[in-house]
């Protein structure tokens, strides 16, 4: 199986409806660590970003993910804006040109995502970002494929991994992002972007699983 | 939420145009994307001090755009930092052909977003100085984490490094002369109350009528730590040993101690805490040869105060008594 | 109670060490009786003027003494106006022999205190000019009642006949000029939440988060009216009206609108409101001329704003952009 | 009968004691129609004069009132100073010189510190102000006195008719003093001045009643 244009374009439309569902929860969650924007931010960027993607000429997926990551970063600010429209931007790159998404696509995709996000952020497994539950979801994919699981069940793993990486947050102590100036206090309390990313992983898994 | 605004997803642009009705005289406000420019912009042979950040700090950084001071700032959303095309529009805008000096205050949306604009600029040709501050002492540094934050002696940098700029000086000196003001300057701060972001509707955090927040920035975040409330006496000893013991700033030492409020608290209580900090200072034989009282840099109807010690040189005094014309800060002109 | 405080006796005086710490340039400040005056008064040949009223509205007065501005203002207690005594010494210490205008609020304790000052100085053969301000269009004035409240137009009469002080203008001039300021200036104020007076420990009205007060003074007391908490442009539209319909301003009218903040409300709101207030002037073909936006005349923490309007001449504009060196206002030197 | 020195000292002092005991009550009366400020007032100049008085040469009833008076107006601020102030300097222009007040001595002191209230207040009879409390009691004591009742009883009436005048405000709309500010809005409320003049005469009448 492989994920379409079209599936790609619904992902986007549910990954926003998804966001906007839970901004108050993401808002919630970053006032307790952070500045209580998160959910708004995120919400405010998809928003702009879907009615863009809409936009985009049907056939080209790596466009369609350049324009959401484009958007992203001219509408979302703060941390979030560069993260996550690098990300979106790095699917763009590694999907460029193509029709649709089979699994190799979206595993070279999804490892080029958290490189850029790295990259960009310099933050590692267990400072308490997004980075805890986007490197565990790649590297969840990357074994299922390996030991021969379909497409649909290693998206699944993919989003179970990122589930349990953004549990993995509450307990740590943050040294990256706005949670890092609370300290100690910072443990407790999940984090809201490995949250996000975990609501990104997971629409994937529920959009295409079932595709 | 009690404020004076309408809809919350509309109060930064509709500060804007009221900033833009008012000081027509001062800069121009720009809606696609925001940002606000020295009228007179671009000053031939000046170089162009660049600023941002989230809304919900005003004065800064809009209030600090004009003679003498930034040439542009680019406001974000309500605690946001402001996004790359806003930096470059502005940056191309101020652009005089002499350089531009990008202030960013040491947060990790504010660096991504001003480093991909920088980036951007750049890549046109346009030479680019980033100057990071992170002066917040309630914040511990180390090589794993983000750093300290940049706070209060964001405003100092702005009115120093700007009057640098105003007699002319080149990129290089003036991207200097702010990482000096950085360097030299700490500041904390403390929350007696939380504020509420508007699009969030709710204050961003509980606290009760015998806490308070010390060692908090300038998001509404709670800071280091709560403790119970104390007397202006005890908080300002607590937060400005914290701050001389940090540079840390000497007997002998000449200061600008800048008492700022976070916007919910009036003057008569900053002038209260003022008297703690002079009595503190010169026990420690610290003399304050300057000083700014208000509230400059705030985290919107926040009440709660920080304190910023600048360790001057004649250098920097001459500097901040230059000539200032904004709508926030203004003297001999 | 949350403030930056130590003891709430002891608020007034500390909040003058504090002043006097920070602005021995600009004023010295007197504690037996409570004074603040020019650091170079008397001033050879120049009116003096002198103000006062209670504290908890900073920064007038004392923030408002200096060159172009006061000659010296009597702080009394948190809302209540000073004693004779202080008037009657702050008098003698800043006459320079051309004459004293006293610039009185109107309230009935202002009024009998500064009456009283009055009556001790003339006493010893010093020219006095009492003159009353009363703009407050929320109270409905009476030949029975205690009249109308002097609130925002009180900042731009002391700014305004400070210049013509300043000038050399002689006492009668300048008695007239704060008259005629008065007869064109008007205000009305609100509040979205209560103030606490220190000495009294709890807010000294109750409101629920979905109500306002609209028509109050600066003494943190409950308005004209509470109705349900309505958007900046309604506000604004309500205010407004009421002040250009009282006067009345007009088609064509040149006009300084003054956006005033309580004491706990941020730039960023009263912003926001001027961006109201600019489109309903506009609306009604009045032109703002000069405008001044902040926190000049607040009710300690009060969270809230007033609106003042000033019908504008050519004379007034000169005497307003004068320079004027104060700690709370302070351009053109 | 007749009161002496010493007791007009002990009634100020018990007046003090009255004003520090009712200093919240008093403040919390402005609150709902002033600035929450009247009890504080009082108290602060009441505190001060009481100090002034017991300095004061034995012998002179009115050099007692007077410094009161003195005090007070230099203490207390706001309209209560001057009106109160202005109170005690009356009473001391009409005992000056007296070393004890015979009844005929109060009628005429009281009767001149409320025309001097007036003279500096201009206020009236239902104007919602301490006159509502003190020109009452005024009237009572000179008609007791007319009647031949003696001089502890007609005191007491004087309390009793200070106390109905006290009362009698809460339904009127101010007209003087800060409560006019309020409209319609100061009906219901007990004025605090005409309050604090009724503890006047009623520690008048409770100290020199049992002379
Ligand atoms: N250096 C970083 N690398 C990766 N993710 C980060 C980094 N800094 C912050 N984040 C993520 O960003 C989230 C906060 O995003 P957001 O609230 O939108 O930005 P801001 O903190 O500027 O308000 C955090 O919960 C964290 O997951
Ligand atoms: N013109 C007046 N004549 C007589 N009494 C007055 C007058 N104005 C006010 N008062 C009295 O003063 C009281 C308020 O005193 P206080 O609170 O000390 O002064 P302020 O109103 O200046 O705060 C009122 O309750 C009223 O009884
Ligand atoms: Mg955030
Ligand atoms: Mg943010
Ligand atoms: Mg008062
Ligand atoms: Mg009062």
């Amino acid at each position: 199986m492989s994920v379409s244009y079209e599936e790609v374009v619904s992902w986007i439309k549910t990954f926003t409806g998804t966001i906007a569902d839970n901004k108050a929860w993401l808002t919630d969650l970053d006032s307790a660590i952070g500045d209580a924007d998160h959910g708004i931010n995120l919400d405010r960027g998809m928003q702009a970003a879907l009615a863009k993607a809409e936009t985009v000429a049907p056939g080209d997926v790596g466009a369609v993910f350049k324009t959401v990551g484009m958007t992203l970063v001219s509408t979302v600010g703060g941390a979030g804006g560069p993260l996550y429209g690098t990300l979106f931007l790095q699917l763009g790159v590694a999907t460029a040109g193509k029709s649709e998404i089979a699994a190799e696509d979206w595993r070279a995709a999804l490892a080029g995502a958290v490189q850029g996000v790295q990259a960009r952020g310099k933050a590692e497994v267990g400072d308490k970002t997004m980075i805890d539950a986007l490197a565990p979801a790649r590297d969840a994919l990357a074994q299922a494929l390996d030991a021969g699981v379909s497409f649909e069940d290693a998206l699944r793993r993919s989003a179970e991994a990122a589930e349990e990486g953004m549990r993995s947050t509450i307990p740590l102590v943050a040294r990256k992002g706005r949670a890092s100036y609370l300290g100690e206090r910072s443990a407790g309390h999940q984090d809201p972007g490995a949250t996000s990313s975990y609501l990104l992983l997971k629409t994937v898994a529920d959009v295409w699983g079932d595709g | 939420m009690k404020k004076l605004i309408n809809d919350s997803a509309d109060v930064v642009r509709e500060e804007l145009e009221g900033i833009a009705a008012a000081h027509a005289d001062l800069v121009d406000v720009h809606f696609d994307p925001y940002y606000i420019a020295r009228a007179d912009a671009p000053v031939k042979g000046k170089v162009a001090l660049v600023s941002g950040g989230g809304s919900g700090h005003e004065p800064m950084h809009g209030g600090f755009v004009g003679m003498g001071m930034l040439d542009a700032a680019c406001p974000g959303e309500v605690f946001t930092s402001p996004t790359p095309d806003q930096m470059e529009a502005a940056s191309k805008a101020v652009d005089a052909g002499a350089g531009l000096v990008h202030i960013v205050k040491n947060y990790t949306g504010d660096v991504m977003n001003f480093e991909m604009a920088a980036e951007l600029c750049r890549s046109e040709g346009t030479e680019v100085e980033s100057v990071l501050v992170d002066d917040d002492v309630a914040v511990q540094d180390s090589l794993y984490t983000a750093g300290r934050r940049g706070v209060g002696t964001t405003v100092l940098i702005e009115k120093i490094a700007g009057a640098a700029a105003e007699e002319g000086r080149p990129l290089k000196e003036v991207a200097d002369i702010c990482r000096e003001v950085n360097a030299n300057g700490r500041s904390m701060g403390m929350a007696l109350t939380s504020c509420t972001v508007p699009a969030a509707g709710k204050p961003t955090f509980d606290i009760a009528d015998d806490e308070m927040e010390i060692g908090i920035g300038i998001h509404g975040e709670p800071g280091r730590e709560r403790m119970p409330l104390k007397t202006a006496h005890d908080i300002v000893e607590m937060m400005a040993s914290a701050v001389v013991d940090d540079l840390p700033f000497s007997k002998g030492d000449k200061v600008l101690a800048f008492m700022n409020g976070m916007g919910g608290t009036p003057l008569i209580e900053l002038y209260v805490a003022y008297h703690e900090l002079s009595k503190f200072l010169k026990g420690r034989g610290i003399e304050i040869a300057r000083n700014l009282i208000g509230s400059y840099i705030t985290s919107l109807e926040m009440a709660g105060c920080s304190i910023t010690l600048l360790k001057l040189n004649d250098e920097f005094v001459r500097l901040w008594d230059a000539p200032v014309k904004t709508a926030g800060l203004r003297w001999g002109v």
